[in-house]
């Protein structure tokens, strides 16, 4: 045991620089993450409502029963209303931009909801003018996407 | 009648009469006389570099298919060369320098 | 015979060819003067718990008794003179039903397995 | 001709246990994320597959044994009891999603939820288990097996460009979203590589009895029934490339977006052809994997086993795989999202991977076991690729998990 002193403050060094770029990585991750994190939000929304659209078109042309069309309806409602809450609370630069989103996000859910209503009662006309509202939120989504990230990857 | 179970000796460590590890117990080999089967001697596996994978069977199994056993890197320990009363702690009667299998080790130093 | 790779943890078959076990342990006689003579196998969870350490051995053996009753307190053993290595298997001149190796499933059978219809 | 008839053994071990919940939600999710550029990760899986379950098939025709005693009599209880411990765990999340995955497919077809068909599907499995014989098991599954072929059929309907197929089959890096990407490929090879698969075809060798003469057949049985499995997955993959991704929807994380792949090419049929497929390949899976525990801890411990046996002559085995199955019900009554749980399950499968991979170098070139079909050069080099396969997935699955799962 002739010299343990002299490795004692060795290792000292190492200890600080080791868990500062541990910090340096998570607050990298943390950073760009949460615009792209928005912007995945965004994309999970878009496919979403093309869900919904697949199931209604399948219910209209009868090739699905409305139980099915209902929970899925209801079951892909739910993920919209998540995207919202997580857009909304997300902040990034552009205010503006993520305001367009979130309106657009919303009226989807709000065609949703509606379409939904309308097959709960199988109402076959009301459903087809839901999708035409489906169709046109999803247009505004893909455009509020466009301002605020630029063309979809 | 004292009895031992031998499954307790399976990859534990031997110490030599000063107390230094020698390798681990690989396996027992047992001879038929007469109508007895007996313990004839006791293998211990050398391997310097790698000591924690040699106490259990598949680490020993993965250090021969890569050659990292030397190929003279067996004790074979007599059966009256080990006390195995204990089985948790076998250890050596004899010096380190009558087993077999011994090469002057450089760096088992007794 | 090299005991570790040729007996223990090895399939244990009883003279009808029924399944009995796994021979968990190998008991030795320590004797003055002589080499150590293998007296038995041994098979059950209290062999395979002591394997493990000693303290799960005792957890073992305190919970074979409160469930089995007394004499399930010690493991197994079968005497070495009926047992047979037969290549890659135990055979064991015995009947598994005079012995208590089979207790906890014939147990099992009796109170759980036989009650489902059509066991 | 008895042999042939053996296929089904090589079928039903693919569809019951490579065709499953597993498969089909990995295989629609990279579809629908990743088009055709993920075949790579089936084609791979399932040449792995083949060559662990032609091993597994040759270890048991000659030694009697299967893998699981192999382990516990080649290495000892205590090594044994590793994977052991382990690959109960991981057959318990799989056997959950199984069961969850015949419950969507009854809440699809109903309307009912799928927490109330948990019970039920765990009944009729047991029942199955208690009363059929393996037999019937093996050719009940692989019959309705055939229904899975929806998706081929399908698959080539939507006339996909095959020169883009042949060329997913090629490994490629992602061009975009490169963790999930990579997410995806371990979670297919996990679904793929999966050990009850060669556990189980190693016990189904001992049910029928085979031996030496069975070899020739054995491999037959391990390419043919593993690659119709793969078939049927590159099916899935290809079908939710060309009817979801082409529609925008590139994220499939909800069962009820599952049956919309088959729809537009089979209208309302193709909503029944999914349900009927779902069910079916879950329900084989679930008696596979389900008989697999029992398997395990019977051979581990040394007990009598048997499914042709009537269940008083093993209680030991019976009790196991009756217990395993209304377990695994509970966490699907307790209304965890089977498809989640699913992608994890095969996440945790391909990290268990190594414990039940590497014994495999060693007991397929231990002559006392397989004699002199001991593994050749080709198999060999085989098992070291995929343990080498199988640590990577072992140290990559969990972080992926982590930041690229769903």
């Amino acid at each position: 045991m002739a010299h343990p002193t002299r490795a004692v403050p060795h290792n000292d060094r190492h200890f600080p620089v080791g868990c500062l770029c541990l910090l340096l990585i998570l607050a990298g991750l943390a950073g760009c993450s949460s615009s792209n994190q928005v912007a995945q939000q965004s994309r999970t929304a878009a496919s979403a409502a093309q869900t919904v659209s697949m199931v209604l078109d399948a219910w209209v042309e009868g090739a699905a029963p409305s139980a099915y069309a209902t929970a899925a309806l209801h079951s892909v409602g739910k993920t919209l209303a998540d995207v919202e809450a997580q857009i909304r609370s997300a902040e990034i630069a552009e205010p503006a931009g993520r305001a367009g989103l979130t309106a657009a996000v919303n009226s989807l859910s709000v065609a949703v909801a509606h379409a939904e209503a309308e097959l709960r009662v199988n109402n076959r006309t009301e459903v087809k003018s839901a999708q035409q509202d489906l169709r046109a939120a999803m247009r505004s989504l893909a455009a509020a996407y466009t301002s605020a990230f630029g063309p979809k990857p | 009648m004292r009895t031992v179970n031998l499954e307790h000796l399976a990859g534990r460590r031997v110490l030599s009469q000063r107390g230094k590890s020698i390798g681990h117990i690989e396996e027992i080999l047992a001879e038929q006389r007469g109508d007895e089967l007996v313990v004839t001697e006791f293998h211990v596996g050398i391997y310097a570099a790698f000591e924690r994978l040699s106490a259990s069977t598949i680490g020993i199994a993965m250090l021969d298919l890569f050659r990292l056993r030397r190929r003279d890197g067996l004790y074979r320990i007599p059966w009256d060369k080990l006390d195995i009363s204990d089985p948790a702690r076998p250890r050596l009667l004899c010096p380190m320098t009558e087993l077999p299998g011994w090469k002057g080790q450089k760096d088992l130093r007794e | 015979m090299e005991l570790m790779r040729d007996l223990l943890d090895k399939q244990v078959f009883d003279r009808r060819r029924v399944k009995i076990g796994k021979v968990d342990g190998v008991v030795a006689e320590l004797r003055r003067g002589k080499p150590p003579r293998i007296v038995a196998i041994e098979l059950g969870s209290i062999t395979l718990a002591r394997r493990l350490g000693a303290r799960p051995g005792e957890w073992m053996a305190q919970l074979a008794t409160r469930v089995g009753g007394k004499r399930h307190a010690e493991p197994h053993r079968i005497a070495w003179k009926k047992a047979q290595d037969n290549g890659l298997d135990i055979e064991c001149d015995i009947e598994v039903g005079e012995t208590s190796i089979f207790a906890w499933q014939d147990w099992l059978r009796d109170h759980v397995i036989g009650r489902i219809p059509g066991a | 001709m008895k042999k042939l008839l053996e296929i089904s053994l090589g079928v039903v071990t693919s569809v019951g246990g490579f065709l499953e919940v597993g498969s089909m939600a990995t295989a629609a999710q990279a579809g629908a994320a990743f088009g055709f550029q993920l075949i790579w990760a089936i084609v791979l899986g399932t040449i792995c597959i083949i060559f662990l379950v032609e091993m597994a098939g040759r270890f048991a025709a000659m030694s009697h044994h299967t893998i699981s005693e192999g382990i516990r009599e080649r290495f000892g209880f205590n090594v044994f009891l590793w994977p052991l411990l382990v690959v109960l765990l991981v057959n318990f999340m799989v056997l959950s999603a199984e069961i969850g995955g015949v419950a969507i497919a009854l809440e699809l077809a109903t309307g009912i939820g799928f927490q109330w068909w948990a019970l039920p599907v765990a009944l009729l499995a047991w029942l199955l288990l208690w009363k059929g014989t393996f037999g019937f098991i093996e050719k009940g599954v692989s019959v309705l097996g055939l229904v899975t072929l929806c998706f081929v059929v399908g698959s080539v309907m939507l006339k996909p460009d095959w020169t883009a197929v042949a060329g997913g089959a090629v490994p490629s890096l992602p061009a975009h979203d490169a963790i999930n990407y990579w997410f995806m490929a371990s979670s297919i090879l996990g679904a793929s590589i999966s050990p009850y698969l060669f556990m189980f075809y190693s016990s189904g060798a001992i049910e029928d009895k085979w031996d030496e003469s069975h070899l020739g057949a054995n491999r037959a049985i391990a390419g043919l029934g593993m690659t119709f499995g793969g078939t049927i997955s590159i099916g899935v993959l290809i079908v939710a490339a060309l009817v979801l991704a082409t529609r925008g929807i590139d994220q499939v994380d909800d069962y009820h977006q599952l049956p919309l792949m088959l729809i537009p090419i089979f209208g309302f049929w193709g909503f029944v052809l999914f349900v009927a497929s779902l069910a079916i390949a879950c329900f084989g899976a679930a008696l596979e994997v389900g008989l697999q525990q029992a398997y395990l801890v019977a051979q581990g411990f040394g007990w009598t086993w048997g499914e042709d046996r009537k269940p008083r002559d093993d209680p030991g085995f019976s009790a196991v795989y009756t217990a395993s199955l209304f377990l695994a019900a509970i966490p699907i009554v307790l209304g965890l999202d089977p498809l989640r749980l699913t992608i994890f399950s095969m996440a945790v499968t391909a990290a268990s991977l190594p414990l039940t991979v590497v014994p495999f170098l060693f007991l397929l070139n231990d002559e006392r076991y397989v004699g002199e079909h001991r593994n050749g050069i080709i198999s060999n080099a085989a098992v070291i690729f995929i343990i080498a396969l199988a640590f990577v997935l072992a140290v990559v699955t969990i972080p992926l998990q982590i930041f690229g799962g769903t």
